[in-house]
């Protein structure tokens, strides 16, 4: 089993420079989307990846999948740096929007029979159907879906179908980016039973990318919770989720409303997200905070916790 | 915003000499010897070679495109071989005519397209939409040079309601005299501004603000005032810039028909005398006339839409 | 100045003001097809330039309105020596529009430059070798050999009389604002659109023109200058569409007037190529047209079948017959010659010209029964000009019209080779013509002079470079209350015996 | 006395395939004071609801088809003329839209869209109804207020905006505000802060609110009451609390069940089956029985029992499932 | 074959399809029905009014106008259709290999489409066959010159935005080879809004052709091409109207159709969903 692993990842943007601005030879400005990123996705793993939107963790999945590179750092997949996506296809990757990512044009099991031929050129075309097929079931899709245009399926079909395609070149590792944030509840369990299911009966590992607190801690072994490009703070799922350390983490969690809570709330973190041009030079997290303190003006180090895990934040970690 | 405008007009030097080098490749694909083709009957050996060298024909290609450019840039674009005039001289003279049209048949197409629109809008899905999309599906069929022999026939001649042509002397002799050309160019125009209008004010109709506006309790003519037609009207604009390259080409033919004294009539009246410098100066000087007024359309779209900013 | 012309105007005024009629001015509105090109009488050659030029200035003599014979201008009298070397010319009263007085000095400057290099008229005046300013009033012009036709030439536009002060002073640009001692002075012209013209008051014709204004509106389109005319908006349309001459006549308030002017339609033949080479086909080409059917169907009655490439004009021929129409014959002829089954070849035709356009497809088609087919190429004026000149073609349609009242000038282009156009670029030589044309020069107008045109004629006609089509007319409408227009048989108008009878 | 009343509300919109009831025989009530949640999947029908009580259709050709919305002291909105409902609109009932960036007009500053409101509906000076949109402003706790006023909506974040909107819905301390997902399009931390600020309004003024919502969790947080709906009917109303802990209608159960949280996390979650059907030509019978785990024949032949209690005791807990009235009787 | 059932299902659909169909019909069938030779001269019949033996009456050299203007339809709808879908062709390409290689050849590519857009349409092909000299290849000439660079604009726009779309980086996540994803994926999804806009092409194509006829720089006489036919009728206006309205009403027809034709492709190409 390949392990992918990112090392102090960096991903800036430039910001598009006027003729003036070279005129007046203006320094370039950068959008920094993901900033010094170190994680390690252990195989067999299903590791969330959570944050507030513009946090930068779709940018760290296209990175993860090799379909954008980094400025900085790098990941390496099966011992060698990653550049660009992997061509035995061992790493996948699943989109956010049922609706763009088929072509509308294409039956399921033609868009599905090209992978199955880009993968298994020695596969007789004969088989290819059968294959397909069997992988329509593996994401509990009849196999008359293959003669179907997207447009025939539901939300939920159609993400199943972005599965299947994903499923196609027999991964190790399926990059996930919020796949079930435009899916009705009753829908989006079906697409959380499958991608467990699939961890769990083909050790598949999964990076699962969202925004929904009670989804990734229902799904997720590990979560990494991100900030203005930045992972505060990492650790196993009950353990971030019972205990959380970083004021953020904290912060998030008390702002999901619980079907099972009553009225009463924590005290909610004021303020949004700084424009990302505008990042605090310290802790990115200080102007929100309720506990910033001078101090929290230094840049912050990711300070261990137990286990693989860590914090970006110097008071989360008791002093004993 | 003034700066934004100034890096537009630097932007542009690029496109203006593209403009140009295009122009003068134009006459470097006509086949045989420039000189002899337009001095025609009566040149001699040593007219022809006169010629040649008033042109540059005997220099090497890039220094004739030189010295074109330099009477691009000096702003005298040449000099007619006919009129033996400098060329800006021809186009002074008749360019105040083919902007008349310009706008005139612009003023033209809004007041056709505006009402039809909002008719279209206001009963989309309804006969009365239907039945306006395939007026104007008529209208866009509508060849322009046929068109002006049936309204000359029609308006002028049966009639008697408009002139058949030429124009006349001050604003309102113009007004009336320069009518129907502008009307058959701006027929043609205003199909299009219809139709994305039309669009453009359903989609309005649509829009949340829209019912926020309603919400507020704001009735339905205030509504339809302050929010649904101005937020419209911005994407005409763009439309308008987009299309004035064709509301431009359309005059050429309507000036020739109605015997307008403009621009486009110049440019047949070379194409029939072989004048090719006037040719390749009209050329360049239609392309200018395009991108100046997209740069206006920007700009007024810049003004009207606060999330726009010109690049 | 005499106090009492003063007076005379002074009283003239006082009695119009009194008896309160406001002397209104009468415009002529003139729709014609041409722009002028320039107003520089040497440099041109185009109608709309010849037109507005006449209407500005004057020459010594003009042709008459027969077109027959010349008429004094500006020159009051004039005699010719026995051997016709010394042209001696008295000239009248007559002041330029700006007052000054028209001079022999202004003669002189006139004719020379119409002989000098820039002029492309050049020819017809370099025999006349030297000049006498015998007073203000008086030139002697002299001719170093006979040179017949040097007399009619001074009767050309090229030969008008310009200022010569002014003219130098201010060079080209004179021609911008020019001063002549014709009936009209330019008042304003918008290149394209229109001229406008106000009569001029120091005309040596007193009393003309009768009218104040003339407006020439340019409008290309024949219909639409019916159009205009039609709805009021001129009062005189030249070149009407032929077939609506006879409805246009029918129509209350407007008439109609056509004149067959010095005009001859053909098509010319390359005779470089095959199978123009053979005068048996060319012959035949000639006979298997119906000039009749063409005069009918293409010129709507208006015009007359045409026996040679030459006009109907002074010396001609009343013999002279068209070849007739002989499909039969034409198809013998050109068995005889070897293409039984007909040939192929390209006509050209002048886009811009209605008439020439409809004659090219009846052609077409006439020429089909003979076998022979054709491909028409229309080409604008000047490329076709071009074309035929390069000797790039097989048939063309053009035509040929005569500026002078004098036969030497047209046939020395139809029909001379080389002369002037390689008898208009059909390469076709006739060494007898030629000599011909060589003595037709020396020989004083006569009976002998005579002779030698018909006898060149008939050669044009029975050796037929040309395929002969017709003598068109030239036509115009105007409103009923226009009195005394007409189209000369020089193509040309004169407007100052016009008048607005309203 | 409720503040609202809706009886058997019906909406009609228009398609290119049919005529479909996105609303069918909708009734609740909300009253005075009270936050009233509207639940249910996407196509549902619970916007449609909401939207059709003040009739605004977004544009789309929609009609109420029948039904009553009795406004108190103003009587019944489904037979207002436009005009008179137009008095309504802003100043007795105010709505707030899911999406703040398209509910603001891109062209139109800030300042002006929300005085708009204010002089629609009062006679006042230019000066005096920016002084109150600069009041109204600092009462959603937007910060530097004077600015805001100026800018144009897309300079302005996604809460900013959102606090814009419901400045605006505030205007004119409206009796009634409807608000449509406002915090669907919002990060989470924000919601948070929108949400209280609602429940501010109406713990300091209170003005009843009607949120609609996908989120069970946000009925959860800031509701007193609510309905529950599915395929253009409501298939359980209740207090919160009750819904929510003993839903007594199959979807209810069905749609809690699915969401991750309620399971540990080696269970499975359930997930409903099937997809809602089409509001063209709905199925007869309860509309939920395609898909419903606990269907009898029963459920698909007749239409299904009016709402009722499930105990008999009416508590205003009431769901329209026939199992239940099978089990304990009609109401 | 999906396309064309769709299409059908559209009512300006099929009736633009009905209206070309019948045209073509017409143009088929005539020389077979009509016992006129839209060449031959029969000056004793010209200028007839339009009756039951000529439907469209004659023209100043007794031709029957109908037949004529059947026949024309041939060299228009030819020229037409040459003039639009060579181009597009071309800009079709264009548009592609600047999507596909972006870059500075996709810079360059677009920078001249900018210019050559500045252009106005009539100018340009006036300009070009007017230096060219008159003829119908010279026409070709033109318009291929010109008429490419909408298409190349619209399919190098659809494939940027088509290139956002999460399909497309689901290809790149599978590595299939950007010449595939452009023919397969990107080329069928591109390809709708320019086959939309080349039905407006053809209707304003017909026309600009009739145009350039008109001034005299296209198809030569006797040919009953439709701008010819109107040019050679202007001086019989007045009496003889059918010989303008006519041949002119022939080309509103085809504007109809092509345009009707756009519309119900528009809707018939819509991907659904």
């Amino acid at each position: 089993m390949a392990q992918l692993d990112f090392q102090r990842v960096e991903r800036r943007f430039p910001v598009k420079r006027g003729l003036l601005d070279m005129v007046a030879r203006r320094d370039r400005v950068y959008l920094h989307a993901v900033r010094g990123v170190d994680l390690r996705v252990s195989p067999g793993d299903i590791l969330g990846i959570v944050g507030e939107s513009g946090c930068g963790k779709s940018t760290l999945a296209r990175i993860g999948v090799g379909l954008q590179q980094s400025d900085g750092g790098q990941v390496i997949f099966d011992g060698r740096p990653l550049a660009g996506p992997d061509p035995a296809g061992r790493l996948q990757m699943v989109f956010q929007d049922p609706y763009s990512s088929l072509n509308p044009r294409i039956t399921i099991g033609a868009q599905l029979e090209e992978v199955v031929a880009h993968y298994f050129p020695k596969l007789p075309r004969a088989k290819r159907a059968a294959r397909v097929s069997e992988i329509l079931a593996e994401v509990s899709l009849d196999p008359e879906t293959a003669l179907k245009f997207p447009h025939a399926l539901s939300g939920g079909q159609r993400q199943r179908v972005s599965i299947a395609r994903a499923l196609c070149p027999a991964p190790e590792i399926l990059v996930a980016d919020e796949p079930v944030s435009a899916l009705d509840a009753s829908v989006q369990a079906q697409i959380i039973n499958l991608l467990k299911r699939l961890n769990r009966e083909k050790g598949l590992t999964i990076i699962f990318i969202s925004h929904d607190m009670n989804v990734v801690c229902y799904l997720c072994d590990r979560v990494a919770v991100m900030y203005l490009g930045e992972i505060v703070e990492l650790q196993n799922s009950q353990d971030l989720f019972g205990d959380p350390r970083h004021p953020y983490t904290r912060a998030l969690i008390a702002a999901v409303p619980d079907v099972r809570r009553a009225q009463s709330l924590a005290e909610p973190i004021t303020g949004e997200i700084p424009d990302p041009f505008a990042v605090p030079r310290g802790c990115r997290f200080a102007t929100r905070c309720p506990l910033a303190e001078t101090a929290c003006q230094n840049p912050q180090e990711m300070l261990p916790l137990g286990g693989a895990g860590g914090v970006r934040c110097w008071k989360a970690v008791p002093s004993d | 915003m003034f700066l934004a405008i100034l890096k537009r007009l630097l932007m542009l030097v690029p496109v203006l000499i593209g403009i140009t080098l295009i122009s003068f490749l134009l006459l470097q694909i006509m086949p045989g010897d420039p000189a002899s083709r337009a001095m025609g009957s009566r040149a001699s050996a040593e007219d022809l070679q006169a010629m040649r060298e008033l042109w540059g024909l005997d220099k090497p290609i890039w220094v004739q495109y030189f010295y074109f450019l330099r009477d691009c840039v000096t702003g005298s674009f040449g000099v007619s071989i006919f009129h033996k005039q400098p060329i800006i001289t021809l186009v002074a003279d008749r360019l105040p005519y083919t902007l008349a049209i310009v706008l005139y048949s612009t003023v033209i197409a809004l007041v056709i397209a505006l009402p039809f629109a909002i008719l279209a809008a206001a009963n989309r899905g309804r006969f009365l939409d239907v039945a306006i999309r395939q007026i104007f599906v008529v209208l866009i069929a509508l060849p322009p040079f046929w068109l002006c022999y049936v309204l000359i026939l029609w308006l002028a001649l049966n009639l008697g309601m408009f002139p058949t042509g030429g124009v006349g002397t001050g604003f309102f002799a113009n007004l009336y005299r320069l009518f129907l050309p502008s009307l058959v160019v701006g027929l043609s125009t205003a199909a299009l501004i219809q139709q994305s209008l039309r669009a453009a004010l359903i989609d309005a109709m649509k829009a949340d603000y829209v019912d926020t506006a309603r919400a507020k309790g704001l009735r339905g003519y205030e509504v339809f005032l302050r929010h649904i037609l101005p937020n419209s009207l911005i994407s005409t604009i763009s439309i308008i810039g987009v299309r004035v390259s064709w509301i431009i080409g359309g005059t050429v033919v309507v000036e020739k028909i109605f015997s307008v004294p403009g621009l486009g009539s110049l440019l047949i009246d070379s194409i029939v005398s072989r004048d090719l410098p006037v040719i390749r100066g009209l050329t360049v000087f239609f392309a200018v006339m395009v991108v100046t007024v997209n740069l206006i359309a920007d700009i007024c779209y810049a003004l009207a839409d606060p999330r726009i900013r010109l690049e | 100045m005499i106090p009492g012309l003063n007076l005379k105007a002074l009283l003239l005024a006082s009695a119009v003001a009194l008896t309160g009629l406001p002397a209104a001015a009468e415009t002529l509105r003139v729709a014609m097809g041409f722009d002028p090109l320039s107003l520089d009488p040497i440099a041109t050659s185009d109608n709309g330039s010849i037109w507005t030029q006449l209407l500005i200035f004057d020459t010594l003599v003009r042709p008459d309105k027969t077109g027959e014979g010349l008429e004094p201008g500006l020159a009051e009298s004039w005699t010719v020596s026995e051997d016709g070397l010394t042209l001696t010319f008295n000239l009248r009263e007559a002041k330029f529009s700006d007052g000054t007085p028209v001079t022999a000095e202004d003669v002189q400057f006139s004719i020379e430059r119409a002989a000098s290099e820039e002029s492309g008229w050049s020819r017809f005046y370099r025999p006349i070798t030297s000049f006498e300013i015998v007073n203000d009033r008086q030139i002697v012009m002299q001719l170093a050999e006979p040179f017949t036709p040097a007399f009619n030439n001074l009767a050309l536009f090229a030969a008008a009389i310009l200022p010569k002060a002014q003219v130098e002073e201010k060079g080209d640009a004179f021609f911008d604002a020019p001063v002549g001692a014709g009936p009209f002075m330019l008042k304003n012209w918008a290149r394209g659109s229109r001229i406008e013209l106000v009569k001029n008051p120091n005309y040596w014709q007193e009393g003309k023109p009768y009218v104040d204004d003339a407006v020439l509106e340019i409008v290309t389109e024949p219909s639409a200058r019916v159009i205009k005319l039609e709805a009021g908006e001129v009062d005189v349309a030249l070149d009407p569409p032929l077939n609506q001459l006879e409805d246009l006549d029918g129509k209350d308030g407007i008439s109609t007037g056509q004149i067959i002017p010095y005009r001859a339609d053909f098509v010319q033949l390359n005779t470089t190529r095959e199978p123009f080479d053979d005068e048996r086909v060319r012959q035949a080409l000639n006979m298997a047209i119906d000039k009749d059917a063409l005069v009918q169907g293409v010129l709507y009655g208006a015009g007359e079948p045409a026996a040679a490439a030459m006009p109907v004009m002074a010396y001609a021929d009343p013999e002279l017959a068209p070849y007739p129409y002989d499909p039969a014959a034409a198809k013998e002829l050109l068995a005889e010659a070897g293409y039984a089954d007909g040939f192929e070849a390209q006509l050209l035709v002048d886009s811009g010209a209605a008439t020439s356009r409809n004659a090219a497809i009846t052609l077409q088609a006439m020429l089909q029964q003979v076998g022979v087919r054709v491909e028409v190429q229309m080409l604008e004026g000047g490329t076709q000009w071009e074309t035929t000149k390069s000797g790039n073609y097989d048939m063309s349609v053009s035509y040929a019209t005569s500026d002078t009242i004098d036969p030497d000038q047209i046939i020395g282009f139809v029909g001379v080779n080389p002369e002037r156009a390689n008898a208009y670029h059909t390469e076709w030589k006739s060494d007898r013509l030629n000599e011909l044309y060589e003595e037709e020069r020396k020989t004083p107008d006569g009976d002998e002079r005579g002779g030698m045109f018909r006898e060149m004629v008939q050669i044009l006609h029975d050796e037929a470079p040309y395929i002969f089509l017709y003598h068109p007319a030239s036509a115009w409408a105007a409103q009923d209350y226009v009195k005394d227009f007409e189209i000369l048989p020089t193509s040309n108008f004169r407007l100052e015996e016009v008048k607005i009878e309203k | 006395m409720s503040l609202l009343s809706i009886h058997d509300l019906v909406a009609e919109f228009d398609s290119p395939s049919g005529i479909a009831r996105a609303v069918d025989g909708v009734s609740f009530d909300a009253q005075p004071g009270e936050i009233f949640g509207i639940v249910g999947e996407s196509g549902c029908g619970k916007s449609a609801t909401c939207r059709a009580i003040l009739r605004l259709f977004g544009g789309a050709p929609a009609r109420i088809a029948g039904g009553r919305i009795l406004l108190d002291g103003v009587g019944d909105l489904a037979a207002l003329h436009e005009r008179q409902l137009a008095q309504v609109r802003g100043r007795d009932v105010a709505f707030i839209f899911q999406d703040p960036l398209t509910a603001l007009n891109p062209t139109m500053k800030i300042g002006r869209q929300i005085t708009e409101v204010i002089r629609r509906h009062q006679t006042i000076t230019r000066a005096k109804a920016r002084a109150a949109a600069l009041q109204l402003l600092r009462d959603v706790h937007v910060t530097s207020p004077e600015r805001r006023l100026d800018s144009y909506p897309h300079e302005l974040s996604g809460g900013l905006r959102q606090r814009v909107v419901i400045a605006m819905a505030l205007a004119l301390r409206p009796r009634l505000i409807i608000a449509d997902e406002p915090t669907t399009a919002l990060d989470v931390t924000v919601q948070d802060q929108i949400l209280r600020l609602l429940k501010e309004r109406r713990d300091r003024l209170g003005t009843s609110i009607i949120l609609i919502t996908h989120d069970l969790g946000v009925v959860s947080q800031i509701c007193d009451r609510m309905a529950v709906m599915y395929a253009g009917r409501v298939v359980e109303t209740g207090p919160v609390r009750e819904v929510l802990d003993s839903p007594s209608h199959p979807y209810t159960q069905a749609l809690l069940a699915a969401l991750p949280g309620q399971v540990g996390r080696e269970q499975a979650l359930t997930p409903i089956e099937g997809a809602p059907p089409s509001l063209i030509s709905p199925p007869p019978g309860c509309r939920f029985a395609p898909r419903c785990k606990l269907a009898q024949p029963d459920c698909v032949i007749g239409p299904p029992p009016p709402l009722h209690a499930r105990d008999g005791v009416s508590s205003g807990h009431v769901d329209a499932c026939i199992l239940n009235e099978v089990a304990y009787g009609p109401a | 074959m999906r396309v064309l059932g769709n299409l059908l299902r559209t009512v300006s659909g099929a009736a633009g399809l009905a209206m070309l169909i019948m045209t073509m019909a017409a143009t088929v069938l005539t020389p077979f029905l009509s016992p006129y030779d839209p060449f031959a001269l029969d000056f004793a019949n010209a200028m007839q009014p339009p009756s039951a033996a000529h439907w469209f009456g004659t023209d100043n050299f007794g031709r029957d106008i109908f037949t004529r203007v059947m026949a024309g339809a041939v060299y228009d709808m030819r020229l037409a259709l040459i003039c639009v879908f060579g181009p597009m062709a071309i800009g079709v390409l264009i548009g592609l290999v600047a999507g596909y290689l972006g870059g500075r050849i996709d810079a360059a590519l677009m920078r001249l489409t900018d210019i050559v857009w500045a252009f106005p349409f009539y100018v340009l092909v006036l300009a070009i066959v007017g230096v060219l000299g008159p003829s119908e290849t010279n026409l070709y000439i033109a318009f291929f010159l010109v008429n490419w660079i909408g298409y190349a604009r619209i399919i190098r726009g659809e494939t940027l935005l088509i290139s956002r779309l999460e399909f497309i980086e689901a290809t790149r996540v599978l590595r299939f080879g950007k010449l595939r994803v452009t023919l397969r994926h990107i080329l069928p999804n591109a390809i709708t809004p320019a086959l939309v806009y080349s039905m407006s092409d053809v209707v304003l194509t017909v026309q600009a052709v009739a145009a350039m006829s008109f001034f005299g720089l296209g198809v030569q006489p006797p040919a009953p091409e439709w701008g010819l036919l109107i040019v050679e009728s202007i001086d019989y206006m007045r009496d003889a109207p059918w010989m303008t309205v006519f041949p002119g009403l022939a080309i509103v027809w085809i504007g109809i159709a092509f345009a009707l034709l756009g519309e119900g492709l528009s809707t018939a190409l819509k991907p659904k969903g």
